[in-house]
Formats: structure tokens, C-alpha cells, sequence
């Protein structure tokens, strides 16, 4: 793997921006703000209608067998626009966890519905702060999920489910239908409505255990691929509000001159910059080492400082723009809203901090 | 704090807290805005009943005759109750007072007293989309009408707090557009419901609308509604901005007290311990009891100044400045510490109850009232005396400035 | 006490800082840097001339019974001449100890001493990382000190220390005279030579046990204290290096202006005011809270924001002078290390944390 | 990369390991800087020797005619041991180049040809005390003499790197002192042994002293020894320093290696425990990490991108500005972690070994070759448009401009 984009790539980053631009908006991603459980339906379409549902999934299973890199460019592209729904990466999550763990049977059942988008698909690890508890409060008893899942990103419209639950002997990761009696999603109000977020809670729900000897490592692994992805969501958010940060800069007039004229502003986008270019190369470095040892390290660094990144621009340019930068008309808040929902959903700083220093430390400390 | 201030405040505690019950955050919970803006007035008139509004004004102006710190002690008292008292803040802060100085007599006595009563507010109407920071480069025009004698004002105003429930203003309004940008502007107060006054709110990205849109179109002011000269408008602005300099502060930023933060670091877990045990979370409490302790005794020394009679001097910038950015940090840290139940939002919970409610309004608090960079230049000029920054505009007829 | 100076405090404040002016030079000091355990004979001989040894010793035991913000002015005006000895700090340290937990026989001994300056006082807690080790390596038996306390400031000149000690029955704090048989001080090369630090190497030393119930709260207690002194002298460092920086700024040009015309160099600026701003409160409240409930929760937080201020100020100030900034001749430097040594001796950022943590929290965690 | 460099790179490694014994780090602990510099010297005629010098250089200036990726390759193996090689980095960096490039000849291979062996060494006489930042700001003269035709050098330059070991240096000077600033300098190259030049090591704050003051007093320097036209200096001077643009560049900022911190954190402890587990410590590790990890992907980008031919940016600026930052705050935070020990100061170890050096040495390398705020401005300006600063010298001949 290479580090500098080829021609189809770049192509399939062009044409994702080309398409996202023309159909999606700022109106209807606020629509989407004041109603709970709901996303943008035409966004969703791009997606199946694009094949972006499909490039992470082999071609045997009915996707299109394209790798991280060519998604990650897609991520971006959605990122830049904040689109209103989550299930591509949650989706890619969910698929990943069933090609690595799951059997003949649950492949042919799910993947090339996960594949064509007909089937939209949650992870479900977390139980409140802790992303990957080691003694998950679900259980599963005899095939039967009993307990909940709270905020579940994506899950108030999710057809299947990956949780992490107690099985009989420790921690297992599960496959659960979620259109099924014994599951109900609660959606609520969150401050990123459009991310679909739902408490999942199943009453003797049907599930099928999938075949992850260490599912502990297992969820980390599949947080790990999602977390690249949703770097490059990152990136494309934070590169996007440095840019409009800039716009804005040169052309806004005060006491006489453009207010990019000002080393306040000025310095203030630089940084930013730098702090995009920096979360840019580990997105990618770690989106080309999938499969190397050191993929793992690499996906931490990369969800790390696509985290400051999104989080800092953000910030920085609604300060840029004054007054109007924190106006609902504006769309900033988008953005603002977007950068904490993806640096909470896949585990906040401080997990992804742990995670790295294990790794790096050669032990668990 | 002397004796005479601490018997005025326990006299002032003794009376607000009797007041929770019908005026407190509980009472105000799942109220309509405009059902708030009523008990408000009741409120107001509440207070002004007892006594307790307008303290530092004048008596002849309507007020109490007392001191800044005795305004401070009530109002360090109200705040935490969370009174419907925002609907007259600005109304009382400035434009009141500034008429009361400028224009005193039997009606502006009668609009004050009104104003103090919570039956009529009064807004400000200085900032334009043009420039929030730069206020001397303001474009409504107001032209001398020869005939009548009057002014007539086209343009546009915003961020005009409570506009919407306005029942007059004060404006600075462009007369002169070939002086030199200060030198051109007038000062005038003006009747909200006057023909061709046309308010907007202006939603903003947390939902709350309390700012306006005030649009000018061949608004008629008498020129006896002028305050100071023609072409001294800047100047009565600056003398209306410092009125009200000195405000009861929050080294919270006017988020959540940092016993929350600690309060919920306890219950929390990261790694299966105490979230509080965690070093990270334990340098960000540390840092920040630091800082809000440094602010608070900076405000006591503030008191202490002016109750030995000493000017202090702008502190206030330090205190935003501060106190606003470095809630927002803790703000996300601590949605970040809740792992994924931080994405949960109640609009229902105010900004120094909600950690995410707290970050939500943050970029505000960052912008209102001097954004970072200015309130820098503040300290870096006024302080420091480092030098002013380039400023093309300077000494230009305002209508040859290029936009 | 009030956290407004009063008249005779300011002057003491500015008596202090013109006889410093006069009778210090960067040229004494940065001969100093390059010995080892040496110290400015010229400035201690002002502190003992001055009374300034005695401020915080009462009348009765041959001091002038001042209290800390009286001291603590001091500090500042040492702080901002980044003076050549810490004998003034470390002997109040020592004085405190002994007022605290002495008997009469050792109050007599060694307080009018210390009081005049005719003795130099030290504190030996530390053990590398360890600011109050819960087993201290030195061992006290039958009244007879072993073991080796590294890096003790002052240690290189001082006549007594104040120790903290394995006993039979856990720790205790030891007064020892430290010119006796039995003890050596190894001075050693440091970044701030005049901070005559050393290794004190026990061999059977005679020592006296303190009454201190608990030995490692009164450590605590005696370290609080001097980190009042202390922040207060980080003050006067930060402030001059901040000044410092602002006077640069009104003269040096660049580009056709003075550089304080650049945001950069002038919110830069702006904002090492505020940190100092901060700092300074904090130390005042601090000292005029001495003998209250508060005053452990305020000697920790002014010690964190002393310790920030003069470290960031004086990397600031010297980046704010360019080339200049960073020669020899140039005395930033006497800042610069100033800053660290200060922000080391008496406990690093995050020993202070811990301990204002524990005391929030109510609890140790 | 490519199989070609990689061969290269392996074949490299494998001499570069020969050398060790006798140039490496521990060869040079203790000797004194005279000793250290003929050593420095055998070990560039060494690299002469194997065809390890000017690699990058076309062969008829004496180089091996690879490329800037075998070069870099070299630096790379080379940069790990220690080596002498700072004595001729700028020499064979920029200023031999500049002249080969302007004045190709026999008298300048023979020049080149001893610089290469480490015989000579070439300064650049370009800063001066008046302006670091500004170079077209430069107050040394040069006034023509129409006698003799020869150039009369008066001023002092400053921050000059070996100056004090140099055989010859290019510089830049003021020639008309009534045109704007940017266009009155013009370029010579100047004999450092000549009549009238002095040069005076400065002592830095970390005690090294490889930069130096020279003066020029009335230094006559032939017309024959000017590069560019009269008028022409400042795109000379810009010329000269884009030319050695990549340099083997150190994610940790030139300081120790992150992995230095680890170890160190996993052997001391905080509050009974090994440091490595406070989140404190764990946050300053993952960030750091990130950070450097991000600075190597970016390197390797920039690679990538002139093997593939492409022109890649100045994203030199924000490795520089990264970096050397972020390593003067671990450094800090290193000594933090070791407690009182952190104040013991070993004068012989390098700032990759200790953390204490590496601190006091970080305000250097912060300053050197473009300071934080000198490139914020050419990230702003060169990759994000930004607007230049106002300069109120532009245009304004520079003998009216105001000191």
C-alpha cells in the first residue's frame, strides 16, 4: 500500500464530493435537528445508489472488495458535507465484525444485504463510559439477549446489530436481527439528531454468538477499522470549517481590512491547518496499513488527532466568524454538533489514549 | 467585605430567598416565553417594590442612592436562583441610565420608572451585520429632514437583545458619511413601535432567540430625541458602554460549577476505577479550581478596590476571557468522560446544569460581549500599552473606506 | 487579613525591590552558573541585613513575627532579580518545621539562627520522584541518620535540615545538623547552579526527632508554606520576564514597526499577563489565608499557577526576543532556568495536583 | 520507496556502520571542539572517498548525480550515529552551490572540490543584529569604489553559523540605500580572511557557540566576486535558501525519542505506581505519538511525491513549528516526571539523550531558521492565501524608513 492517493482513487474522492454537493443541504440536515430518530433519506440513497455501501465488502459476499483507503476517501467527502446519517460507518462495522467472525450462513444472510444497503447495520459495545466493558451488563443466555445497549449510534433504524455481551463463559460478540419482537429502539434527543442514536433494549431477543475466540479484542479490532473511517469523516469536517474559516477571512471586512489581515485570525487558520494536515496523514497511514502489524497503533493516532482536529476547527471557526458563525442560519453549528457526536460515538479521547499507550508500551499498563 | 455590606446582604438573602418559591428556576420550568417574560415583570416589579431595583442609581433617577457594592451583594444573591431577571438587564444597564443622564425631566423619570416596574423595556441598537466587533464602522444613516426637523433613519441593527419586547431604544446612527468613520455618528433614542421599525429574532445555533433583526425604513426621529451633539454619537456609545461595568461574575463562565465536573468524576468509571483517580482528569480539576480560585479573588479585589474608592481597572476582560474558553474545554471533557451517554441533550436543562447544554452556548459566550481577540487587544492596549493594530480606516472619510 | 497590600506592606515591597536592583547583577549570576554549590555572598548578606531571614520567625524566637504576605512580597521582588540563593526559602521551610513541631531545647537552638541568617536552613523530603515518600530510604535509628537524600536545595550550604525519616514506628520528621561528622553534602552540576543543590549522604548522623504526630501530613504542611513563599517568587519572575518582553516589544522593529504591533507578539503577550495576573492572586490569597481552613486547597493552587506562569512566561518572553532571547549575554536564560528549578524543588505540577485533588475531592482518591 | 533507493539505502547502512568506531558519537565524547573538528574533517574526506559527499549534486560540480531521494536515503543512515558532520552542513548546503550555480569555473570546482573533503568551509553572511525575521531589512553597506572598481564592506552581520572555522562566506549587502528595501542589496561571495573582517563567537544560553558576530570593516571586495546583478541580492539570497529545502528532518523535534519517555515513565513512579499508568503521562504519550507519527507519514509523503517528480510544498514550515513545540513541553514534562532529580544537568550528554538539554536548547531551535510566528505566516500566507501583514516600510526607499 501506498501512501500517495492513485488516479481511481482520486477519482472516486472526486466524484463522492461532486455528487454529496449536489444532493445534499444545510436546510434539510436542520430539519433533520428538530425531529429525533430520523435521517436524510436522499443522503442514504447516494450512498446504495453510489455502491458506497459496498466498498468494504468482497465481491463475493456482494460488495465491491475496495479497502479502506477507497472508503476512508468517501468518509471524507460525507464528513466535508456533515451528511445526515451514520450507517455507512456503522454499517462497515457491523460488516467487518461478521467477515472476521462470522460463519458461512450469517455471511450469506447479511453481508450482501449490509452490501446493497438494504440492510442498515449498529455496533453495540459500549455501556455508558466504558467502550468495551469486560463484564458487559447484556447477557447472553441460551441464544437469548437480555439487558440494554444505551446510545447506540444508528440504532433507532438499524436492521442488525453486533453487541458485545456476557455470555457463559465471558464476553462474546453476538449477531441480533433488530426487527424482531424481544428488541426495541428508544431513540431520543441528542445534539446531532440525524446520527440516529437509540437505547437498544432486548427482552430474550434471538442472537447468533459469532466465532471471536477473544471477543474483548475482537470489539477493539472492529472499533479500530471503524475508527479509521470515521477519521477520515473527521478530516473531511475539519478541513472543511478551515477552509470556510478562510473564506470567510478574506473576504469579511473590519476596521478597514479583511479580517484574515489580522496574525489573530490568521495564526489562529494556520494552526488549524496544521492540525488537519497532521490528522489527514494518520488517516491515511493508518487506512494503508490495514492488515500490518502496526495497524492497530496506527488507527489509535489516527482517531486521535482526527478528534483534536474536528474538535479545534470547529471551535476556531465559529470564533472566526463572530456573531454570524454562532446564527442556526449559518450551518457552522453543524459542524460543531458533527465533531462531538463522531468524537464521543467510537469512544472518546481518553479510551483511544489508553489504547495507544498499551499498545506502545509493549503491555496492558 | 465591610460590615454595613454584609448586613445589607443578609437583610437581601433573608428577602430573595423568600421569593424562590414564586420567581425561582422551579417556578420558571415549562413555561412559555411569554408566560416567562410576564412572571418577569412581576418579578421586576417585585424587586422594586422591596426596594431591591436600580440600587446604585441616583435616587433622583428613581433608584436606591446606594452603592456598586451593594448592587453586587443583591445581585450576587439573586444569581443563584435563577430568577427571570434577563429580560431587563440590558433595559436597566445602560439605555436607561444614559437617557436618565442626558435627557433628565418628567418623562424620561416616568419611562425609567416604568422600566423599573418590568412594564417597559428598553434595547440598544448599536452592532450591524457589517461589523460586530468594529462598532464605529456602522452603516444606518439617519438624513436631516429640513422641513420637519426631523431624522429619518434607513439601515439595519443586530444582535439587538430583546428587541422583540422593546418598547424603545437607544441607537447610534451614521449623519455624516464624509467624516472620518468616529467622527460622523449621532446618538438618538428612538420608539420601538414607531412606523417602519421592523424586528426579526435572530435563532441561534443553541435555539435560543434572544437577539433580533431591527430593520429602518424611513424611521422618522424627532431630533429633540437626540442625545449630545450631531456627530457625537461614538462618544455618548463609549460613555453608555462603561456604565455598567462592573457586573456580579462567575469564574465558572457561566457553565457548570466545577463540583459537577467533580461530583460526576466520582461516579464515573475509566478502566474500571473512579474517573477521578484517572491523572487526567485530575490535572483538569486541579488546573481549573486554580484558575477559577485566581478569578475569584481578583473580583473580591475588585470589591475591596471599590469599596476603598479606587478606580479598578479592566479586569473584566480577563475574567471573560478566561473563564468563558476554558469552560468550553472542560465542557467537552467532561461529555467525553460520560462515553456515549455524553451525546444525550435536554433543552430543557440550563447552561450551568448541562455539560453539553454548557459547550452548545459556548461559541456564544466566547463571541457576546467582546470575542477573544478583542478583549486580548483590550489588555495588550489598555494594559500593557502595546501599540494599537494597523488600521487602514484611520483618519478616511468613511465613504472612501473600501469595502 | 485582607488581600489588599496596606501601606507598610507595599513598603516593604518597595524597599525590597529597589535594594535588589542595587545590589544584584546578571554578570554575578551567570559567573555563578558555571560553579557548582556556590552562591551570591552579596545578596544573602542583604536578606540577613535586611531582617529578611526573620520575617517569618515570631519576635520571641529572635525573628521580626511577620507573616507570609509580608515574606511573600519579598519573595516577589527576589523572584523578579531571579536572585543567587534559596536559602531565604528553604530556611523558612525549616523554621516553620521547627515552630511547628519543636521542643523548646530546639526552638532555642536553632531559631534565633535561622532568624538571623547566621544559620541556612533545609528541607529534605524528597526522594527522586517521591516529594513525601510513604517509607522513606533514609532510616532513623536510635537517633542515628543513614541513607542519602538526593538533591536537596540549599543542601550544598546548609547548616541544618529538616528531614523526613524512616523511624521505628514509621515515618517521622528529624531535624539534623547537617556540619557533623556523619554527614556530607555532594553538591552537583545543575541547569541553576546558585540553587546549591547537593546530595546529603548520612552516615550515623546525630538527628532529632520532631514532635510531629504525622509525619507526612506536617511535611505536607511545611511544603505548603514554602510554596506560598515560592509562588510568590515564581511572580515576581514571571512578571519580569513579562515586562520584560512588553519593553522588547515597544523598541525592536521588524517589517517597518515595532514588533508589539504584530497580534502574535501582542496577544502573546496579553495572555502571559493573565497567566501572571492569575498566579498573583492566587499567591496573595494564599498568604492572607494562612491559619484558615482554606489555606492548604490555596497553597496548592497558587503553587499550579505560579509554576505555569513563570514556565510559560519565560519560554514566551524568550521567544518573543528572537535570536537575542537566546544568547548568554541576553539574561533571559537566568529566567528560563529560574523558572524550572523553582517549578522542581518543591514539587513538580503533578504532586501539587494530586494533593489539591484529594482535598476537593474530600477524600484521598 | 523504490526498489533502487531501498538498494541504495542498504549498501549505505552497510558503510555507514563500517565508520563507526571512528567517527561515531562515542568517538567524539571529549574531545575538544578543535579535535572534534579534524575529526569532523577525515570524516567528510571519508564520505568524499566513498562517494557519500554532494550525492545529490550534478557530476560537473563535483556531486554524484543522484537524487535528492538518495540523498536524503544517506542523511538518514548517517543522521543515526552521531557523526561530525555539523561543521559542513550549511557550508556544502548553500552557499558553495549558490557560487557553483553563478559563478561555474575552475577557480570554483577547486573551491568546491576542498569543501568537499572538509579542507574548507563556506559561511553565509546574511542575518544582521537590526532583523532576524527581516532579512531585507540588512543595514551592511557596500559602497562601490570607482578607482579601483572594488566593493567597501562596513556593518556586522550576526547569528553567522562557523563563521569562526570559514575560508570564505556569501553575503548579502545594502548597495543603494535610496531604493526600497527589497532592491537596493546585492550578493558576493567574500574571503573571510580578508583585511578588515572579524569574527566573534557568540555564547549561547545552553553554552554552544557555533554562531558568531562578523564584523566588516572596510572589507574590499572585487566586482569580480558578485553573484547576480548589482540590485539583485535579494533574489539571490532567496535563491540560496530554497536550495537545500529537505533535509532528513526528526519527528521528535531534534530532541530525545519518544520512546526515551516511555522507558523512563515505565521505571519511575507517581504516588506508588509506575508514571506509565497515570493518565497524565498516557495522555502526553498518545498525543505525542500521534503527533510524530503524523510528521513521519508526512515526510514519507513528501518522499513519495519527488520520486514521483511532483514539486511537493512547504510543508517544512509546519514540521519545523510542530515539532520543536512539542518537544520543549515534553522536555519539561520529562523533568517534571523525574522529581528533584530532574534538576541534575550532565553538560556532555546531547539533547536526544537528556531531556534537560533538550529543554534548554528547545528556545534555540524554536528561534533558528524561522521562528513559530514567522512560519504561521508562511503556512497562512504561501499554502492558505491569507494576506500578507501590513508593512509600512513597503515601498518607502529604505533610508526613509523610521528606526
Amino acid at each position: 500500500m501506498t501512501i500517495l492517493y492513485d488516479e481511481q482513487q482520486q477519482a472516486i474522492a472526486d466524484e463522492a464530493g461532486r455528487i454529496l454537493a449536489a444532493r445534499t443541504s444545510g436546510e434539510r440536515l436542520k430539519q433533520l435537528l428538530e425531529t429525533t430518530g430520523a435521517h436524510d433519506e436522499a443522503f442514504w440513497e447516494t450512498c446504495k445508489e453510489q455502491g458506497w455501501t459496498g466498498i468494504g465488502i468482497p465481491e463475493e459476499d456482494g460488495g465491491i472488495g475496495l479497502g479502506l483507503i477507497e472508503l476512508g476517501l468517501v468518509a471524507e467527502a460525507i464528513g466535508a458535507v456533515a451528511a445526515g446519517a451514520p450507517f455507512l460507518g456503522t454499517g462497515f462495522g457491523a460488516a467487518q465484525a461478521i467477515l472476521a467472525h462470522g460463519d458461512a450462513e450469517t455471511r450469506a444472510a447479511w453481508l450482501p444485504k449490509l452490501a446493497s444497503g438494504e440492510a442498515i447495520g449498529a455496533i453495540a459495545f459500549a455501556e455508558g463510559a466504558d467502550m468495551i466493558p469486560a463484564a458487559p451488563a447484556l447477557r447472553l443466555t441460551n441464544g437469548r439477549l437480555s439487558g440494554v445497549k444505551p446510545a447506540v449510534a444508528g440504532g433507532a433504524s438499524a436492521d442488525v446489530a453486533i453487541v458485545l455481551a456476557s455470555g457463559e463463559h465471558g464476553p462474546v460478540l453476538a449477531l441480533v436481527a433488530l426487527k424482531q419482537d424481544g428488541v426495541s429502539a428508544q431513540a431520543f434527543e441528542t445534539f446531532d439528531n440525524s446520527r440516529c442514536t437509540a437505547d437498544l433494549t432486548f427482552d430474550g431477543a434471538d442472537a447468533v454468538t459469532l466465532g471471536a475466540a477473544d471477543a474483548a479484542q475482537a470489539a477493539l479490532d472492529i472499533l479500530s477499522l471503524q475508527a479509521v473511517v470515521t477519521a477520515h469523516e473527521q478530516v473531511g469536517g475539519a478541513s472543511k470549517m478551515m477552509n470556510t474559516a478562510r473564506d470567510y477571512a478574506l473576504t469579511r471586512q473590519a476596521f478597514g481590512q479583511v479580517i484574515g489581515g489580522f496574525q489573530s485570525v490568521k495564526h489562529r487558520i494556520a494552526e488549524d491547518y496544521v492540525l488537519v494536515e497532521l490528522a489527514r496523514a494518520n488517516a491515511l497511514q493508518a487506512a494503508a496499513s490495514q492488515g500490518t502489524e502496526a495497524f492497530a497503533r496506527n488507527a489509535a493516532a489516527a482517531r486521535l488527532s482526527a478528534t483534536e482536529a474536528y474538535d479545534t476547527v470547529s471551535r476556531d471557526s465559529t470564533q472566526v466568524h463572530g456573531g454570524i458563525g454562532v446564527t442556526w442560519e449559518s450551518d457552522l453549528h453543524l459542524h460543531q454538533r458533527r465533531a462531538r457526536s463522531l468524537a464521543i460515538e467510537q469512544g472518546p479521547t481518553p479510551f483511544w489514549e489508553d489504547i495507544l499507550v498499551d499498545l506502545l508500551a509493549g503491555e496492558p499498563a | 467585605m465591610s460590615p454595613e455590606i454584609e448586613a445589607y446582604r443578609d437583610t437581601a438573602r433573608t428577602w430573595v430567598e423568600s421569593q424562590i418559591a414564586e420567581f425561582g428556576r422551579d417556578a420558571r420550568k415549562g413555561l412559555s416565553e411569554a408566560d416567562d417574560l410576564a412572571l418577569g415583570r412581576r418579578w421586576q416589579a417585585a424587586k422594586q417594590a422591596a426596594g431591591y431595583s436600580a440600587i446604585s442609581w441616583p435616587k433622583d433617577h428613581g433608584g436606591q442612592g446606594l452603592t456598586l457594592l451593594h448592587r453586587l451583594a443583591f445581585e450576587q444573591e439573586e444569581i443563584k436562583h435563577g430568577f427571570p431577571n434577563d429580560y431587563f438587564g440590558v433595559s436597566l444597564g445602560m439605555p436607561v441610565p444614559i437617557v436618565l443622564r442626558h435627557q433628565p425631566g418628567d418623562w424620561t423619570r416616568a419611562r425609567a420608572e416604568a422600566a423599573l416596574r418590568g412594564d417597559e423595556i428598553w434595547c440598544q441598537l448599536f452592532s450591524e451585520p457589517s461589523g460586530g466587533s468594529d462598532l464605529a464602522g456602522l452603516r444606518t444613516s439617519a438624513k436631516l429632514d429640513e422641513a420637519s426637523g426631523d431624522w429619518i433613519v434607513n439601515g439595519q441593527k443586530l444582535w439587538t437583545t430583546w428587541a422583540q419586547y422593546s418598547d424603545y431604544g437607544v441607537i447610534v446612527v451614521r449623519t455624516d458619511p464624509s467624516a472620518q468613520k468616529h467622527k460622523g455618528l449621532t446618538y438618538f433614542w428612538v420608539d420601538m413601535k414607531a412606523p417602519g421599525v421592523t424586528v426579526r429574532p435572530v435563532r441561534l445555533a443553541e435555539g435560543r432567540s434572544e437577539v433580533n433583526e431591527v430593520f429602518f425604513d424611513d424611521v422618522r426621529i424627532p431630533d429633540s430625541q437626540r442625545l449630545g451633539a450631531v456627530g457625537g454619537g461614538f462618544g455618548v456609545a463609549m460613555e453608555t458602554l462603561t456604565i455598567e461595568r462592573y457586573q456580579a461574575t462567575d469564574p465558572a463562565g457561566f457553565g457548570p460549577p466545577l463540583q459537577l465536573f467533580i461530583d460526576e468524576t466520582k461516579a464515573t468509571q475509566i478502566k474500571g476505577k473512579p474517573a477521578i483517580e484517572d491523572g487526567r482528569v485530575r490535572e483538569r480539576i486541579a488546573r481549573t479550581y486554580a484558575m477559577q480560585s485566581a478569578m475569584a479573588a481578583i473580583y473580591q479585589r475588585t470589591l475591596l478596590s471599590l469599596a476603598a474608592g479606587l478606580q479598578p481597572g479592566p479586569e473584566g476582560a480577563v475574567h471573560k476571557l478566561v473563564s468563558v474558553r476554558a469552560r468550553q474545554k472542560l465542557s467537552e471533557y467532561a461529555m467525553d468522560l460520560q462515553g456515549v451517554n455524553g451525546l444525550r441533550y435536554d433543552e430543557e436543562l440550563s447552561r450551568k446544569e448541562s455539560w453539553a447544554k454548557s459547550w452548545m452556548t459556548a461559541p456564544t459566550g466566547r463571541i457576546a460581549g467582546g470575542a477573544d481577540e478583542m478583549l486580548l487587544n483590550t489588555i495588550a492596549e489598555k494594559i500593557l500599552g502595546l501599540p494599537q493594530d494597523h488600521r487602514p480606516d484611520k483618519g478616511v472619510p468613511f465613504n472612501q473606506i473600501p469595502r
